[in-house]
């Protein structure tokens, strides 16, 4: 067997034996559902630490939006249509955040009370176009 | 012994010789001749394996692709020396002095005047003496083929005369060796002029 | 079947030579564009004027016409460059090398495309003319790969050493941008949960995909007359003093 | 495989005789660092936010100075010349060096980040993450580099910059948000990382072998 070509060999097992081993590594981390994001019902059922900064999404509830008079505090509700959080916020809301739109909250949250004191707020889009007629025709 | 057949080197779509075919055999010793940039040095970075992608075939004892290389000796014009380190940390490590006792290689160190200098970094030595390093692992080992590319270039007449004597020596105990230089008084078994070879 | 096989062995050598493909694209050239130009034509003036605007973003969508149609096919020249380093590397064929070396500026200017179109789009959505959402944060780090393909190959003087070079480049860049896709989609979500599927076209109703598909069509007829004029002034300045190319000089004029 | 072992104490020589290899990157680290505060702002919460994202594109600036000329100074002085001439597989010349250029230049820097839990108000509680993370991502941004460096040789260095961060985004990505999130879901991302490893390691380095082959045209 010529010296070159057991080098050869070496080379290609080395890429097989490593590429295969990054695959199984992405599938074991896949597994590894880490949860970077908590919906309503998440925080009920298992509340991340308080001192934690996470983020929080869902639903506005339609007419829970009370702005206070004096300051720029916003409290309004988040739900997923089964829990519902009761969200605190005090900054300037982006233009595109309206009820029952969907909204991403980065802040803490404290379950005995049962609120969510949110630094960051951003708005969420919803995905599909539709045709400002096909729109009317629906409503 | 090397054969070579039909052997062209093309640098950017311009040939540089073509097909060039010469042997080496045991005991020859071949001087490159040929004006400046007529592929010298190219000629005998193919022989060594350097650049690789030449028309032509080139076998050592008729194995194709020169698999087993430790029979070749190189001497390049750059020193492959580290300047960082001392004249022994750099023969410690450096293939061209493997397999040489480290006695052996300090008695050509001092045959050449560096007997003196084995401790010093590379970097506060002249380019002569950068040269005689290697010179001395040269003069040490006994490899079948050797490919020196102006091995007599800025040495002082002392060491021109030890290189040129072991050049003799080799030849003698059948070894062959390629080399391009200048100096007129070598008296070398085959020339060959890379001019008749340019396009 | 062998037949077939060596059909295509014959035509891949002959794309391999300058002279053929020369007298080829010398033909094909003049119909193709004017058949280029009339697709756009069509394509973008029935996205801009025929097809309903959207429900929600009103007139400005539109742009989806010349977006969309230039991020795709900006992908699918690297992609081709990618293929055309594999085949430079393997079969060390001369016309792959020069084939990255044309079509890398025109894969950069449809890159460039795409990002100024997607940053008009975003400014009446977002209030701002850059946003950092994943599809053109992955348009830009594609911009930024073009530019060193470009960038590597105007260092190197000998064209052999060059087209080798640019061939190992365009082959690393091409397996990894799946995974810089894949990891700046996974950083947005972290930001932007769901974020807006501004740019994807997938989920838009038909009356506004037919415009669409038409202008994709045009830009890759566009995409392939502005590669055949690229190739053929590059095989033009790297023979220039070979004896076929003043033949074919002297026989036209 | 004597080779090996004989090539690696000649790296490891000649870089612990090079004294500057290990400093430079320190210093550039550390000056890298010291502008954030001087210039964003020196309030504590600001730059514990920050302080992830910012420890990441220092290292990977400070890594980028000295992995781009780890193939420069051999092939300058022919030592690259005499590598081919042996016969030696430059696959493992391409790993030994970068595994010892990594040796000296990262290490010393990941030790060095433990001092942003004071500098940059880094959450102490983290830094478990951080290191784990920085482990990881220099090693691979370090095949990056040497990919950039190689097809750059002899050539400005500007290029090779442009080659190696484009490539180098998915570490500076995972990287930095392994370090901002807590300590249980370090796991996801140490895998994610091993996995972009194990990928690049194989394909990048056969890339640099075949670049250093293109100078010997």
């Amino acid at each position: 067997m010529k010296q070159h070509r057991k080098n050869r060999i070496y080379v290609i097992l080395f890429i097989g034996i490593s590429i295969l081993i990054s695959i199984f590594l992405v599938f074991s981390a896949l597994q590894e559902n880490i949860n970077l994001f908590y919906s309503p019902t998440d925080l009920q059922n298992n509340p991340p630490m308080s001192d934690k900064s996470i983020r929080a999404g869902g639903l506005v509830k339609e007419n829970s939006l009370i702005r206070d008079k004096d300051s720029l505090k916003i409290f309004f509700e988040i739900t997923d249509l089964k829990n519902t959080v009761s969200v605190s916020y005090e900054g300037l809301l982006p233009d595109l955040f309206k009820e029952n739109k969907g909204v991403v909250a980065t802040g803490y949250f404290y379950p005995s009370a049962n609120e969510f004191v949110a630094y960051e707020i951003l708005a969420k889009h919803d995905e599909n176009y539709v045709p400002k007629e096909v729109k009317k025709a629906l409503e | 012994m090397l054969t070579i057949q039909g052997l062209s080197y093309a640098y950017s779509d311009r040939f540089l010789f073509k097909n060039l075919s010469f042997d080496l055999n045991p005991g020859e010793l071949i001087q490159l001749k040929g004006r400046n940039g007529s592929g010298k040095t190219t000629l005998i970075k193919v022989l060594c394996g350097i650049l690789k992608n030449y028309e032509g075939s080139i076998s050592f004892d008729n194995d194709l692709n020169l698999g087993e290389r430790n029979e070749i000796f190189y001497l390049g014009h750059k020193n492959a020396l580290k300047d960082n380190l001392t004249i022994l940390e750099n023969l410690k490590y450096d293939y061209r002095s493997d397999g040489i006792e480290l006695a052996r290689l300090k008695e050509n160190l001092a045959a050449l005047g560096l007997e003196n200098y084995l401790f010093t970094k590379v970097s506060d030595l002249s380019e002569g003496q950068k040269r005689k390093i290697i010179l001395s692992c040269f003069l040490a080992s006994n490899k079948s083929i050797y490919l020196l590319d102006e091995p007599l270039i800025n040495l002082d007449e002392e060491s021109k005369k030890i290189v040129s004597l072991e050049i003799e020596n080799k030849i003698n105990s059948g070894s062959s060796i390629v080399f391009t230089s200048h100096e007129k008084n070598i008296l070398a078994t085959k020339d060959i002029n890379l001019d008749k070879y340019a396009t | 079947m062998n037949k077939l096989f060596s059909a295509i062995k014959l035509f891949y050598h002959k794309l391999g030579s300058y002279p053929w493909f020369y007298s080829i694209s010398s033909k094909f050239l003049p119909i193709s564009s004017v058949l280029a130009l009339m697709i756009f034509g069509i394509g973008i003036v029935w996205g801009i004027f025929y097809s309903p605007s959207d429900a929600t973003q009103g007139e400005i969508y539109r742009i989806i016409y010349m977006h969309v149609p230039a991020a795709s096919v900006a992908q699918s020249i690297y992609f081709a460059l990618a293929t055309a380093g594999f085949v430079y590397i393997v079969w060390k064929m001369k016309m792959a090398g020069l084939f990255i070396k044309a079509m890398a500026p025109i894969g950069a200017s449809f890159t460039l495309l795409a990002l100024i179109s997607g940053a008009i789009w975003g400014q009446p959505t977002w209030g701002t003319w850059w946003v950092w959402d994943a599809r053109l944060t992955s348009t830009l780090v594609l911009l930024l790969f073009y530019l060193a393909i470009i960038g590597l190959y105007s260092s190197f003087d000998n064209k052999k050493s060059a087209d080798q070079a640019v061939s190992i480049l365009a082959m690393v860049g091409a397996i990894n941008l799946p995974i810089i896709k894949k990891s700046v989609d996974w950083w947005n979500t972290l930001h932007q949960p769901s974020s807006i599927r501004v740019f994807e076209e997938s989920s838009i109703s038909s009356e506004m995909l037919y415009p669409l598909l038409v202008c994709i069509l045009a830009f890759y007829l566009l995409v392939f007359v502005f590669g055949l004029m690229a190739i053929r002034a590059e095989i033009a300045k790297r023979e220039m003093n070979k004896e076929w190319f003043k033949k074919i000089i002297i026989k036209n004029d | 495989m004597i080779f090996l072992k004989s090539f690696f104490s000649r790296e490891v020589l000649i870089y612990s005789k090079k004294s500057s290899n290990v400093i430079s990157p320190v210093i550039f680290f550390l000056i890298c660092i010291a502008f954030f505060p001087l210039a964003v702002s020196n309030d504590p919460n600001e730059l514990s936010k920050l302080a992830p994202g910012l420890i990441w594109i220092c290292i990977l600036l400070a890594g980028m100075l000295s992995i781009q000329t780890i193939f420069k100074e051999d092939y300058d002085d022919g030592s690259l010349d005499l590598f081919y001439v042996r016969g030696f597989s430059m696959l493992e010349v391409v790993l030994v060096k970068i595994f010892v250029n990594w040796i000296f230049t990262a290490l010393p820097l990941i030790l060095l980040s433990c001092s942003m839990v004071f500098l940059l108000y880094f959450p102490v509680d983290k830094l478990f993450n951080l290191i784990g993370s920085l482990f990881l991502g220099t090693l691979i941004i370090s095949f990056f580099g040497a990919l950039a460096g190689a097809l750059s040789l002899g050539k400005n260095s500007i290029l090779a910059s442009a080659i190696m961060l484009p490539l180098s985004l998915p570490v500076l990505i995972l990287g930095s948000s392994a370090s901002t999130y807590s300590n249980e879901n370090i796991t996801f991302f140490i895998l994610l990382l091993s996995a972009l490893l194990f990928f690049s390691v194989p394909i990048i380095s056969l890339a640099c072998v075949g670049a250093i082959r293109l100078h010997y045209e």
